[in-house]
């Protein structure tokens, strides 16, 4: 289950090399100070060029097909170095979504776009200020959308959206190209300076794609590949603390030895071994197609989202007064913990979620 | 407990506060008792521009009775108020939900320190311009190698006779862009730690003082470093002996603890509470906030607040019947930080995806605010003392537990 | 509201002096070997010789009326070294509902005896494995109780029980004498060896007391002055622990120097410092007639709860092996905090009733 | 990764697993395949009396193969399995439920070190005597002040030319009224701390050895006091160097952390998942537990025991690829006492005034076992390591903190 092959060590050894040197965290400043979409789109040909946009579709379409554990791989180092790219949204949610329920038309007009970097799609789901894709109302009958969606993540940037609508009964997804007429994008200037969407639908032309079991694999899917990115975030987060814990001096001593912030630490370190095997049980569990990927998914975003919530606070308590300036990290992993903790539902709804799924 | 005779009777205690409450209502301008905005908190100082001539009005009115510093002795520029006259006056402003006439570092900290370490001729010079708001002030305390452990400050200050040469560099300095004058730890011994330092005093107009703002992570800028490069002092501006100037430091944070814990942190988006948030975003069913597993934390942290409040209201008691209280200012910074942190937490949880806004249209003001009050009260454990020296500050003065020996 | 009188510092340090001198924890040792009643009678009588069993209790009935600041100071003191007695079932909660709810024939009866020392009272509230007084169900029509309570506490020792039960619509409470017929009592040997009781109840003639009100009057009553004797158990806890951190040795250093167990320490005294505001503003609140009692009691009865489950828990831990044998004190605070911590509704309760007290 | 030829062939082992299968079947007598009550542990000894001729009947059978100690050589009474063949051997026991053969500290953590550190006559005479559950041994450890700080011991050992002569006393000796011989840690040397100590063995019932149990707060009694006065002990039987004991005592506490907290800690009412429990005794409302703050706890506690139970596995996976793994075994340590004291935490809590019955009628044998339980698994975070120690050791040999200099 935790084995990884020759392949995905390949893929991971060469992802954390490039995004090591070409999307540092100052990366993520520089974007946030020039770049309104979010993200660089020439680097973002870049990561698609190595492959990383096709990384789940199939080759005959384009893609590398090395599944969810290759993917997780690839997000996670993203997630060390906060790199901002689309790859969550389009490569994982969008490519999951067709290749799960597309037709063959579909796939055939999408995937190699996908796979070579020259769409970018993102997933529509929530109506309101928390995620709840049980009580989605958008209205889709006659395969027209009318209603409103809320912090699309990537929606300021797609050209395709796949977006969750009730077709009189149960809730399906539809693809609505991004330009269509009826749909109204409003741009959000987001905390972790990614951006997102609100966006209105008046009437505008739907296709839709697969059953109604389809927004849960969907959804599924982006949670674990979250989780996979938030866990990168955590674990380079807790690395960067321990190193300034071994470097910075107060009292005549490194901080590092006072016995209180080393058992903090060590907690912390407990959490992180705890979280990397549910994500990588979780990414697993895609790609040997288990029926227990529910609970896998609830089960990672939830611990992520908690561990990293902690891993954030003590990396700013930790650093101190420097931990507060706008010219260190520690503020850019907080910010960016804060959105993905809640994107696809918090520990809380997670944690709701698992009850369930286990009757109590 | 005996009820011994106080200093004054109640019958004038209550002439005090009908005259006090009439005087508010003839003096206090009608503005100033609406909520105030976020730019609204008058901090004085040579530079300052009322925003509203009603700001002037009501600071020169308080300061006329000297109730900007109300128990200071009146030579000062104080009130000269009993501690129950204080306590009245500060009913009736209340009552009357008057805005603060002035905020200032002078009051809750500089000021309380002078009275008790200056000398009649520092006191007489810079009490009343502080009580009359002419003069703004800042603290130089931290330093980049100097933060948790304050003592280990190195910057730098020469007798050269008739003068002081100060070289080196303070950071964390609140508003050190907008003051006046400075309240300063220098180093004036290197060959010991504690008692080498001195507390001094000094007008940032001085040639060789330098402030730039630093950017936080919630995007505003009210910390600068300060740089000061040969910068002289007249020698009259020491403040206690040379060298001695460990000692005022830790008192000085004492008052800063205290303040910080008895005013609570700024709270952002705070002035709904909590739950009246969470209902509006996260829903309501059977009369229940939806998402139940919030609704206990919310409950949880709402019962946290009240304990806190109630303790401190226990400690005020406490200190009125002339209890020593001062053990509990490390405890209150601890709680107080814990709590505030939580709040806006909670505040951001149940905000969901509106308080991941950052600025632009797609957010109201509050909902931009939310996330923005997360980030500040990260600071809340680290400034002023962090949790982690309170926390030593409680277990070694308070439980008496000792250092390895 | 925090002030005492000089009567309560006289009550409180008579209180000390009596608890310290006759009834440390090796009286609770010498309890549970050789009394099946849970407590020792000849004590139980000096107590009320000393006047606690009547400090709630008017003049006119024998009582010394100082009102429940005072009870609150006592049942500090007696929770400090864990001493067993019926003073909060009978002094304190009979007392309440006898004087809040009965006519002056039940209080010309019963309060004399119950400030002499001579009576026992228990109030039968549960009826399952929580504490959930809104789901009441035993019959009282026609005066006549038929249903049963679960672990009364004091029930196997009592004189006189008060039973909440249901006649018609609204739960009000009834006066049924311990040996009446249609009453069957079955003893339980408990964790904090204190005893309680299961309580059958087949037709058995009850009077009334009091209206509907009178339930919950009593009940917070009876959480206070819990939760005060929770305080004492947590403070006594705390400073044993203190002072075991002072004089153990691991590693040629005083473990009270290491570091993180000092801010574990600190951290405890912090939250007993909060419990004791809230404790002490509950009684204040029953004494001043607020209107706010039931939020203060459901503060104080909460948040006595959480900490004593932390200093009692931290107790035993930072005791090590020591703490785990019988022969040491930790494990009696231990047993007695998680029967103290369920009575009258756990902190889980408490939040919930706090929450719908605020409307949310 | 390179799939290099294994030591055997798959159709080698598939070979195993059936002949395994059969001989299984064959000898595994079907009382031994029913679930275990308490007392049922099967601990060996030469005071052992069986509870049912089955027992023996099985031990004998797997002694017989050496499967009491698969990967020990066989010429020590092991199974001299490989690695590969051992999981299938483990596979197949799981699959037909089959109760442990036989319990054995000498099995779990003597054993491993003796093979490591005894000499060839010291394996040969005790570790077939273990593979046959023919002497119960105890461990000789902690003293009343040396708990945590384990190299503080003074039970002193002298050279008597001879023989070696023991004084002192242990604690926290696991049924040590029940073994048949004890391996003791001793001080050797007085005059250095860690450098001073040695690894010895000898039989429990030499003259001068006196055990007395100690009650717990849980109520049982499975640990003793153990006093050593003037005990003789034959100079072979000491393991190791003269002075060279403490690195064997650390590699023996390394093997009792794994088997603490891969075998989890005894779970008393455990049978029942918590949430069955709490639906029992708290109720259910819209399919969903009653209360639902304890609710949301136990779901996180569930999230807690899965993510452990995941990364053992992953840990597991790690070691059989060859990775060293050793770093994980205080994290474990930590994890798991972390998560069975949360466990019987809210089972306590679920049962509400269910769980605070001792003894007696009134409550059902499960409901006696809940609190029971909640206060055993208190000592999982002292015995076998402190998590304060444990963190300490993650601090600094994980994360490479170091102490003050």
């Amino acid at each position: 289950m935790f084995t990884l092959t020759e392949e995905h060590d390949m893929l991971r050894d060469a992802a954390r090399a490039f995004v090591q040197e070409k999307m540092p965290t100052a990366h993520l400043r520089a974007v946030r100070e020039s770049k309104p979409d979010g993200f660089d789109r020439a680097l973002w040909k870049e990561m698609s060029d190595l492959g990383w946009a096709g990384i789940l579709i199939p080759e005959e379409h384009g893609g590398a097909a090395l599944g969810y554990v290759g993917m997780g791989l690839v997000l996670e180092e993203c997630g060390r170095t906060l790199a901002p790219s689309p790859l969550h949204s389009t490569a994982l949610v969008g490519a999951s979504a067709l290749i799960l329920g597309g037709t063959a038309a579909q796939k055939a007009e999408w995937l190699p776009k996908i796979a070579a970097g020259e769409a970018v799609v993102a997933l529509a789901i929530d109506e309101s200020a928390h995620h709840a894709p049980e009580k989605i109302k958008l209205d889709a009958k006659g395969r027209a959308l009318t209603g409103e969606k809320k912090y699309v993540a990537d929606g300021h940037v797609a050209d395709l959206l796949i977006v969750a609508a009730r077709d009189g009964g149960a809730v399906t997804l539809f693809l609505v190209p991004a330009r269509a007429d009826g749909v109204t994008i409003t741009p959000l200037k987001t905390l972790d300076s990614r951006g997102a969407a609100d966006i209105a639908f008046n009437g505008a032309k739907a296709e839709p794609l697969g059953g109604p079991e389809l927004v849960d694999q969907v959804l599924d899917r982006a949670r674990i590949g979250l989780a996979a990115e938030m866990l990168g975030q955590a674990t380079q987060a807790f690395e960067t603390t321990s190193e300034y814990l071994k470097t910075r001096t107060q009292f005549g001593q490194l901080i590092g030895s006072f016995q209180a912030l080393q058992h903090r630490a060590a907690k912390m370190f407990v959490e992180l071994e705890l979280t990397r095997s549910c994500v990588l049980a979780a990414l697993a569990a895609l790609d040997e197609n288990r029926n227990d990927v529910a609970e896998h998914a609830s089960l990672a975003k939830a611990r992520a989202g908690e561990t990293l919530h902690l891993v954030s606070n003590e990396m700013v308590q930790m650093h101190g007064g420097i931990g507060m300036t706008d010219a260190a990290d520690p503020g850019l992993y907080l910010k960016r913990a804060r959105v993905a903790e809640a994107l696809y539902g918090s520990a809380s709804y997670h944690r709701d979620r698992y009850a369930a799924l286990n009757n109590f | 407990m005996a009820d011994g005779p106080g200093p004054q009777t109640s019958k004038e205690l209550e002439e005090f506060r009908s005259e006090t409450r009439a005087w508010l209502e003839a003096n206090c301008p009608a503005l100033m008792r609406t909520p105030m905005g976020e730019d609204d908190a008058v901090w004085g100082g040579r530079d300052w521009k009322p925003k509203h001539p009603e700001q002037k009005q009501w600071l020169d009115a308080m300061a006329s009775k000297g109730w900007t510093v109300p128990t200071w002795p009146t030579e000062y520029g104080g009130g000269g108020l009993s501690p129950q006259e204080n306590t009245i006056l500060q009913d009736e402003l209340r009552r009357i939900k008057a805005r603060p006439a002035l905020m200032s570092f002078g009051i809750w900290m500089f000021g309380p320190v002078l009275l008790e370490y200056g000398n009649e001729a520092q006191k007489k010079k810079y009490l009343p311009q502080i009580a009359r708001g002419e003069i703004r002030w800042c603290q130089g305390y931290s330093e980049p190698g100097a933060g948790s452990d304050l003592a280990g400050l190195q910057t730098k200050c020469e007798d050269k006779g008739d003068h002081y040469l100060i070289n080196g560099q303070k950071v964390w300095t609140s508003y050190a862009n907008e003051a006046d004058w400075i309240f300063c730890l220098v180093r004036t011994d290197t060959k010991v730690k504690h008692e080498g330092i001195s507390f001094i005093l000094f007008d940032m107009t001085s040639p060789g003082v330098e402030t730039r703002p630093i950017k936080l992570i919630s995007g505003a800028s009210p910390f600068c470093e300060t740089f000061f490069t040969d910068v002289k002092v007249p020698k009259e501006n020491l403040v206690g002996k040379l060298n001695g100037g460990w000692e005022i430091a830790k008192r000085l944070l004492m008052y800063e603890r205290t303040s910080i814990s008895a005013g609570g942190f700024g709270g952002g988006a705070g002035a709904l509470p909590i739950e009246e948030i969470a209902k509006h975003y996260v829903g309501v069913e059977d009369g229940k906030l939806e998402d139940r597993d919030l609704r206990a934390r919310i409950a949880a942290h709402k019962m946290y607040d009240k304990a806190f409040a109630l303790t401190v209201r226990r400690a005020q008691e406490m200190a009125k019947a002339g209890d020593n209280v001062s053990h509990m200012a490390s405890m209150f910074k601890v709680a107080a930080a814990t709590m505030n942190q939580e709040k806006t937490e909670l505040i951001v949880e149940a905000m969901g995806n509106r308080a991941l806004g950052w600025s632009g249209d797609g957010f109201t003001k509050g909902e931009i605010l939310a996330p923005r009050a997360m980030l500040r009260a990260k600071g809340n454990s680290i400034e002023g003392g962090t949790t982690e020296v309170n926390l030593n500050v409680v277990a070694k003065r308070v439980l008496g537990l000792r250092d390895h020996q």
